[in-house]
């Protein structure tokens, strides 16, 4: 790669990271930074420690070594939500709705941080409540617009297909309007149709609103088709770091992973 | 007085001020605008339109779904003087590339991403449009062709163009006249290219204002816009009447989900094509089967009820007390429950035209007390020809004459009308327009009818398809195989007897609706061939082709066409095979060709005949069936008038 | 030896002997925890329940008699002069395994794949219901229940420890309670059976190996169903030994059911899928409770027992929210 | 059936956001309302008072407040009984110590009382989830009950260890005590049960509602996506004290007059509570209302038919009540886990696509 990056081109930037659960090395000493409005991809076989990642980035998980960088700064310790505030949303590999309320509410509930109405003008709900609520809900009702996922705005979310679980999901974490979007797996378990939808989309949330993008994905074709670079871990530790072709040409990565990855 | 579509905004603007003129279902709610308010949007649209260099006698295309936006682009057009053309949304590049460049659109007004695709796709071969404006700017804003604006931005620029040239706009509405061209609807003809039939403010005004006057329409009713912008029925019933009325117009959040916005809008206003009360009625029985027993006897009994007297009392007959009360009792348990899941709760007019419905659909809905009367109307009457008034509905007839409408029969047996209505020209097509229209005004519809002793007219069939038994009496085997296809156990029917003696019938009958019927009364079969050819199925649409004789019988025009003899095909008529079109339409001359040998056997005295036939399977393959098939006659009937 | 440490000893061992019978009825917590990821709210009735039925029994009750006697205007009571203590015992077993077959049927069943909490409370309905039901068969009125088991202080060891204070105090010697003793060897008795029977035998086996997976258990082709079964009939099983040993002490009444409260913080202690657990977790809160109302009791008013235990236990979730044996947690998401 | 709702569109999401979007729920709920306050306090008796609507006001109280914790919020409780029994003594201690204190204002302060000492005892929720949090409640109840009953201070060393609700006057009403008039005890508890349940939907319809609902769904997806755990655990924990220790007020004030710990508010009422959101629906402001009626009236209906109809003895017919209770807890948790307020929604879904099935 060539070095050519200005320092605030760099969104996130994780240095030296090695996690370990008990004496299990999760993490080992990865390095990698994300730069402003890319798509980036994670990719590597089961148990490279790609959810770890993802995990520590978004302060799930506490790293025992190295450093975060966030939009320029250093992240010290901090609790999921707070990195939520900074500006971090994900989904998850296992879809984690909510499942007892419907879409829209779980959308709304994407967009907790940025409420702030006190307890009091909640209790009364006329007034500065409901204009927050108002104010919320049609950002909400875009993203719904955006997603297309109108005619199940007040479905419960148990009740609905796993492809569209994953699309609300998504939705949720694009309420939030976050800097930097980690999707883990979203297109996992999708048939072809949902893929390619699933794909337009992240690629529509990249251009539409610049968020950039974080994902790790089984699927080659679309690591190759919608991410700029792509780094490959594999049993913890960093294997190659470039763009989709070289890693796709990259030997190690055939070995350690393509190779397998075609059975 | 306003005699054109911009002069009756201003007009509606002050009138109606905060009444809504248009609603349409966006991020969850229904967006509504009022009549100011949408004035004012037009108001800006227009003057931006004449900022990016529109002005009188230019042409907009507008292509894309019920978007409010895009119905204000139409009006925003006629204040400038200009004229709109809009194009159905789901048109091919090539209809697309066709209508710009013979309509010469300069402007383009495209819904979204993929509308704008195509016209760019097109673009450069159609020399006149200079601007492409959007409604959706979903996915544009990598598009950074300097002539693709946002529909908001042109409105920006006409706040600005407002403000530098203030008395430009309102001196540009009245200037407009009733008799500039307000719009060219394309017309998709069956054959050859799209026809772009011209229409003047006063035929769209006039023939609008009378109809809502005939309906008495006022600017309470609501309507769900959710038919082809480009069809001259939207046009007429979602414009023209709104404008004359102040009604509001409601578009559907999308396609998709019309079924449940009509729901909630429930419409005071509606027009449907008779497959859309079709396709509510089968999901009506559909749902219903799933219902418990009680629902199930309850909901027959009560419809038992409707049937007997709701249609009555909807048109105002005279209804015992007894039945009133079951029927109120009805009303509260199932009728109203019913309309209220369909969006129908509350429907004054509704309006159905464009083919013949089944009486059985017709009845069902009118006896619920959901006011659907028929009219008969044409892109180049502006619509309204003949419509039935309240109080005289029937199922086989499309009403009276609209109000200043003339119909006329020529010798043919050809509907000619003369109304204000009537269009102007075919747009640079001077020698279609002559065919259509001659020089005293008279309008061709191509189709024949007459009119029934009520003063009703009857549309029988396509005038090119009608022709003579060899007694000289008027054959029309649309009309008959129609009259047998109402029949859910027929799927298809083909009426033989042009020059000949007498009317034969070949049908195919619905596998499922057969089917279903056999196995509740254990017939057992293995193919649609064993099952045609059982006797009991034969016995059966024997049955159902005598009823048709009888009703035919009664008609006064058209009793000699009961049909005589008929068989029951052994196999389906078939697209692949060539006998339908893709849009399942009969191909006569195929069929006669193909089937020569049956059609003989009817003219003769044979009741069995052996046909062998070449069929093309699922997969591709060819094959051939053999088979027997039984001729049978049936009883005719004596006419009961002699023709007029 | 002072006096006040002999007593505080005294308090201990009582406190041991409590902390047993705590651990008896969270026996029966952990098996089926360990079995069906159900916390069964209703181990402490099902005890009463099981005494209950003992005692009538032995007694020779008609099962519902007060409600026949309602219904009818009839006057029955008992069907005989009852039956010896083993044949009671045995009958009582039946009666248990019958019961754990009904629950299976009738409630787990429908309630497969249920969240735990659920689940949880599925089975205080079920303590409510048994509760009404043990007391509707058998009548409410408390119960004594002796199977022979001897009780009453042993006044040998009041001999031995008198002989432990030092020179010039007086000191009448260490009370325990025999029935207490009794207790604990029955405890470490069904402990070991219990152990054996889950390491030798193929039910056992079977037993461990829905524990730890439900799903890799199905595919092996044991058949959850019937697990759940044999597990309840252990657990009622526990629940008779430990009705038994309560019902002995301070008869069969509704406040055995009670009991089922205490061995919550007792299993929280111990971790709810740990054996060992809730022998020692039960140890701990016997011992603890009665120190501390030993200690601290008199200068506020007494009765601390009714909350020590469970404020302890909230304590100690607060520094290890799994419990003394339990697996830590790693949360995944 | 009797639903009519074509025509019923929302143009704003003020509409689209009401409690009721549907005008006839709205045309109801409103009739409703009017007669309790209109024409109830007409007709209203001893009776009719003391074994039917005060206790169902004041438990509907109660069983609200136990919803926002465990419908809402996924807390199951165990300790209701005792925060009960901490907003009636502080509304004895309240009005004993301040006898001029209007008495709203004191049971407002009862409640705020018994909102901080759900915090306290909702900080362990923070580390233990699910039934241990459960068990871990169970030190409130049983330690709440005891000091009530140790420590002389609280009941103002009366000889008995018993309090008695002194009587007090809003207006020149009676509402507390002996002589205060049916009419006016329903209507104090009408008051405050309307009002609250007001809010309560309010809350559990906004911002807390959700970050509520998320923890309780998925309380680590939550915390990912920025519900501060702590905040959203310990608001469930005291807005929920806040409307048992209302209960409790009211319970002792109004209803008993006179309560002594143990037997007022002991584990059973905490398992009470527990079964009427549970059979009333988790997660369900309706549900809390229909849970609380059924569980409450239910036993006495059951005693009214036995008893007094068929003539049996009382405590059989108790025993029975156990077993039905019991085993309508099963049945609801095996049928429809969501309780009555579900089977209701249903209904009326039923009742909105009437005739037809689904």
């Amino acid at each position: 790669m060539q070095d050519t990056v200005r320092e605030d081109d760099i969104l996130l930037e994780v240095r030296n990271i090695s996690l370990s659960f008990g004496g299990v090395t999760a993490l080992e000493n990865i390095s990698f930074d994300i730069r402003r409005g890319e798509v980036r991809a994670i990719i590597g076989p089961n148990g490279a420690g790609k959810s770890s990642m993802l995990n520590v980035i978004n302060g799930f998980y506490h790293p025992q070594e190295g450093e975060i960088w966030f939009d320029g700064k250093l992240r010290h310790h901090m609790k999921p939500h707070q990195v939520a505030r900074l500006g971090i949303a994900r989904t998850f590999q296992n879809i984690a709705l909510f499942k007892g309320m419907s879409t829209l509410d779980n959308l709304m509930t994407g967009r907790l941080i940025n409420m702030h109405a006190n307890l009091f003008s909640q209790v009364a709900w006329i007034g500065p409540a409901q204009r927050e609520e108002i104010e919320h809900r049609q950002k909400v009702e875009e993203i719904i617009d955006f997603l297309k996922i109108q005619s199940i705005r007040k479905t419960p979310v148990g009740k609905l297909p796993y492809g569209m679980q994953k699309r609300v999901e998504l939705g949720r974490a694009l309420a939030a309007e976050s800097k930097l979007l980690l999707l883990d797996e979203p297109m996992a378990g999708m048939n072809l149709e949902e893929k390619e939808d699933m794909c337009r989309f992240v690629l529509d949330v990249n251009e539409q609103f610049g968020t950039t993008i974080a994902l790790i994905e089984h699927d080659m074709g679309v690591v190759m088709d919608i991410s700029n670079r792509v780094v490959v871990l594999d049993y913890g530790k960093k294997l190659a770091d470039s763009s989709p072709d070289e890693v796709r040409n990259n030997p190690e990565v055939i070995d350690a992973y393509l190779g397998v990855s075609h059975d | 007085m306003n005699d054109t579509f911009p002069k009756l905004l201003v007009h509606n603007a002050r009138q109606f001020a905060d009444r809504p003129a248009i609603r349409e279902k966006d991020l969850g709610i229904w967006q509504t605008w009022s009549w100011q308010e949408m004035h004012d949007e037009i108001i800006d649209f227009a003057n931006g339109l004449a900022s990016l260099g529109f002005k009188r006698g230019d042409k907009l295309a507008i292509i894309g779904t019920n978007r409010h936006r895009l119905y204000w682009g139409i009006c925003a057009t006629q204040c400038l003087g200009g004229v709109p053309v809009p194009v159905y949304a789901d048109s091919v590049t090539e209809e697309l590339r066709y209508v710009l460049e013979h309509a010469e659109a300069s402007i383009v007004l495209a819904e979204d991403q993929e509308q704008v695709d195509k016209v760019l796709e097109v673009k450069q071969d159609v020399s006149h449009v200079t601007d492409i404006v959007y409604d959706d700017t979903r996915g544009l804003k990598d598009y950074l062709e300097s002539f693709l604006h946002d529909f908001a931005e042109v409105q920006e620029r006409g706040k600005k163009h407002a403000k530098d040239y203030p008395d430009f706009l309102g001196q540009e509405i009245e200037k407009g006249q009733g008799s500039d061209t307000a719009i060219i609807l394309y017309t998709s003809g069956t054959t050859g290219k799209p026809k772009g039939v011209v229409l003047t403010h006063d035929n769209v005004l006039i023939t609008s204002l009378n109809s809502a006057r005939e309906d008495r329409l006022t600017e309470k009713e609501d309507m769900l816009s959710y038919l082809p912008l480009a069809w001259v029925g939207d046009h007429i019933f979602s414009y023209g009447q709104a404008y004359v009325t102040g009604m509001c117009s409601n578009c559907p959040e999308s396609q998709a989900t019309v079924h449940w916005d009509i729901r909630e809008i429930g419409p005071t206003y509606y027009f449907a094509p008779p497959r859309v009360f079709e396709q509510l009625l089968t999901n009506v029985m559909i749902r219903m089967e799933d219902a418990s027993r009680l629902k199930q006897r309850l909901f027959h009994y009560f419809m038992g009820v409707a049937k007997r007297c709701g249609t009555d009392i909807l048109d105002g007959n005279p209804v015992s007390l007894m039945d009133r009360i079951t029927y109120k009792l009805g009303d509260m348990l199932v009728y109203a429950p019913l309309k209220n899941t369909m969006g129908f709760s509350c429907i004054r007019v509704a309006y159905t035209a464009g083919e013949a419905i089944g009486p059985e659909i017709f009845d069902f809905f009118r006896s619920l007390g959901v006011n659907i009367k028929q009219l008969y109307g044409q892109t180049e009457a502006a619509v309204f020809i003949t419509a039935q008034p309240d109080g005289e509905v029937y199922a086989d007839t499309v009403g009276k004459p609209s109000p200043e409408v003339e119909v006329k029969i020529t010798d043919d047996g050809e509907v000619i009308y003369k109304s204000p209505g009537v269009f102007q020209c075919y747009y640079k097509n001077d020698e279609a327009t002559r065919e259509t229209k001659n020089e005293e005004g008279w309008v061709m519809t191509g189709d024949a009818g007459y009119f029934d002793d009520k003063g009703h007219l009857k549309i029988i069939d396509r005038a090119k398809d009608v022709g003579k038994l060899t007694n000289g009496a008027l054959f029309a085997p649309k009309y008959i195989e129609n009259k047998l296809k109402f029949f859910p156990e027929i799927k298809e029917a083909v009426a033989l007897g042009r020059d000949m003696d007498y009317a034969s019938m070949i049908v195919n009958i619905d596998l499922d609706a057969v089917g279903n019927w056999a196995e509740r009364n254990n017939i057992p079969y293995s193919s649609y061939q064993e099952l045609a050819a059982h006797p009991r199925v034969y016995e059966m649409i024997k049955a159902n082709i005598e009823q048709v004789n009888r009703d035919l019988s009664e008609d006064p025009v058209l009793s000699d066409c009961q049909i005589h003899r008929f068989l029951i095909l052994h196999k389906e008529l078939d697209a692949d095979d060539g006998e339908l079109t893709r849009t399942r339409k009969v191909r006569r001359r195929i069929i006669a060709e193909k089937y020569e040998i049956l059609i003989n056997a009817f003219y003769s005295d044979a009741t069995q005949c052996r046909i062998s036939t070449e069929v093309t399977f699922e997969d591709g393959k060819k094959g051939t069936i053999d088979g027997d098939i039984r001729i049978e006659n049936t009883e005719t009937y004596k006419p009961l008038k002699a023709a007029s | 030896m002072t006096p006040d440490i002999l007593n505080t000893i005294e308090v201990i061992l009582n406190g041991l002997m409590t902390g047993v019978m705590y651990s008896l009825v969270a026996l029966g917590f952990v098996l089926i925890f360990k079995a069906s990821g159900i916390f069964n709210y209703a181990q402490g009735v099902m005890a009463l329940f099981a005494a209950l039925t003992l005692v009538g029994f032995q007694t020779g009750q008609i099962p519902f008699s007060h409600l026949i006697n309602e219904i009818f205007g009839t006057h029955v009571h008992n069907w005989g002069p009852g039956l010896n203590s083993v044949l009671a015992i045995l009958l009582t077993i039946l009666v248990m395994i019958l019961f754990a077959w009904l629950v299976e049927k009738l409630l787990l069943q429908y309630l497969v794949n249920q969240e735990p909490i659920i689940l949880f409370m599925a089975t205080i309905g079920l303590a409510f219901f048994m509760e009404g039901l043990g007391d509707l068969m058998w009548g409410a009125d408390i119960k004594t229940l002796d199977v022979g088991i001897p009780s009453g202080g042993s006044f040998w060891w009041e001999d031995v420890t008198r002989t432990w204070v030092s020179e010039g105090y007086e000191y009448y010697g260490m009370y325990i309670d025999l029935l207490d003793v009794w207790a604990a060897g029955i405890a470490v008795l069904l402990v070991t059976i219990l152990t054996l029977f889950s390491q030798y035998t193929k039910t056992g086996r079977a037993l461990r190996a829905v524990a730890d997976d439900h799903q890799a258990a199905l595919t092996v082709g044991i058949s959850l169903r019937s697990i759940w079964v044999i597990v309840w009939s252990i657990a009622g099983f526990v629940a008779l030994v430990a009705g038994i040993m309560w019902g002995s002490k301070s008869g069969v009444q509704f406040s055995l059911s009670l009991i089922a409260l205490k061995a919550l913080p007792v299993l929280i202690l111990g971790g709810f899928t740990s054996i060992p657990g809730a022998i020692i977790g039960g140890l701990i809160i016997g011992v603890g409770e009665k120190l501390f109302e030993f200690w601290i009791g008199p200068l506020v008013g007494g009765a601390t027992e009714n909350w020590f235990a469970y404020v302890l236990a909230l304590f100690f979730l607060m520094f290890r929210p799994q419990g003394l044996f339990g697996e830590r947690i790693i949360e995944r998401v | 059936m009797f639903y009519r709702e074509s025509g019923d569109f929302k143009t704003s999401y003020v509409q689209d956001q009401q409690i009721f979007p549907i005008l006839q729920d709205r045309v109801f709920v409103a009739v409703v309302i009017a007669f309790a306050f209109l024409v109830v306090p007409f007709l209203i008796n001893d009776y009719w008072e003391k074994s039917v609507l005060l206790p169902v006001l004041i438990w509907s109280l109660a069983a609200i407040g136990l919803n926002i914790l465990t419908g809402y919020c996924g807390q199951v409780s165990l300790g209701t009984g005792g925060f009960m029994a901490v907003g009636a003594y502080a509304s004895y201690k309240f009005t004993t110590a301040f006898p001029e204190l209007n008495l709203f204002i004191v049971v407002l302060l009862s409640g705020g009382v018994t909102a901080m000492v759900g915090i306290l005892f909702g900080l362990p929720s923070l580390r233990i989830k699910g039934f241990y949090l459960a068990v871990a409640t169970l030190a409130s109840q049983f330690f709440l009950v005891w000091l009530f009953n140790k420590v002389p201070w609280f009941y103002n060393y009366s000889a008995s260890g018993q309090i008695n609700a002194p009587e007090r006057l809003i207006a020149g009403i009676t509402i507390t005590g002996p002589n205060a008039p049916p009419w006016a005890t329903y209507l104090f508890c009408l008051i405050f049960v309307v009002v609250l349940a007001l809010i309560a939907k309010n809350l559990t319809r906004g911002r807390f509602g959700r970050s509520w609902m998320a923890i309780r769904d998925m309380d680590i997806a939550a915390e990912i996506i920025g519900v501060a755990p702590l905040k959203a655990k310990l608001s469930a924990f005291s807005i929920s004290s806040f409307y048992i220790g209302i209960a409790g007020a009211l319970f002792f004030l109004v209803y008993l007059g006179a309560v002594e710990p143990t037997e007022a508010f002991g584990i059973d009422k905490s398992f009470l509570v527990l079964f009427m959101i549970i059979i009333g629906g988790l997660g369900s402001i309706l549900g809390s209302f229909i849970g609380a009626a059924f569980m409450f009236l239910m036993p006495v209906l059951i005693k009214n038919i036995m008893v007094n109809g068929l003539g049996w003895s009382p405590d059989i017919v108790a025993h029975l009540i156990f077993m039905i209770v019991g085993g309508l807890i099963m049945f609801f948790l095996i049928v429809e886990p969501h309780g009555l307020a579900q089977l209701w929604r249903i209904a009326k879904e039923k009742l909105r696509l009437w005739p037809f099935p689904h």
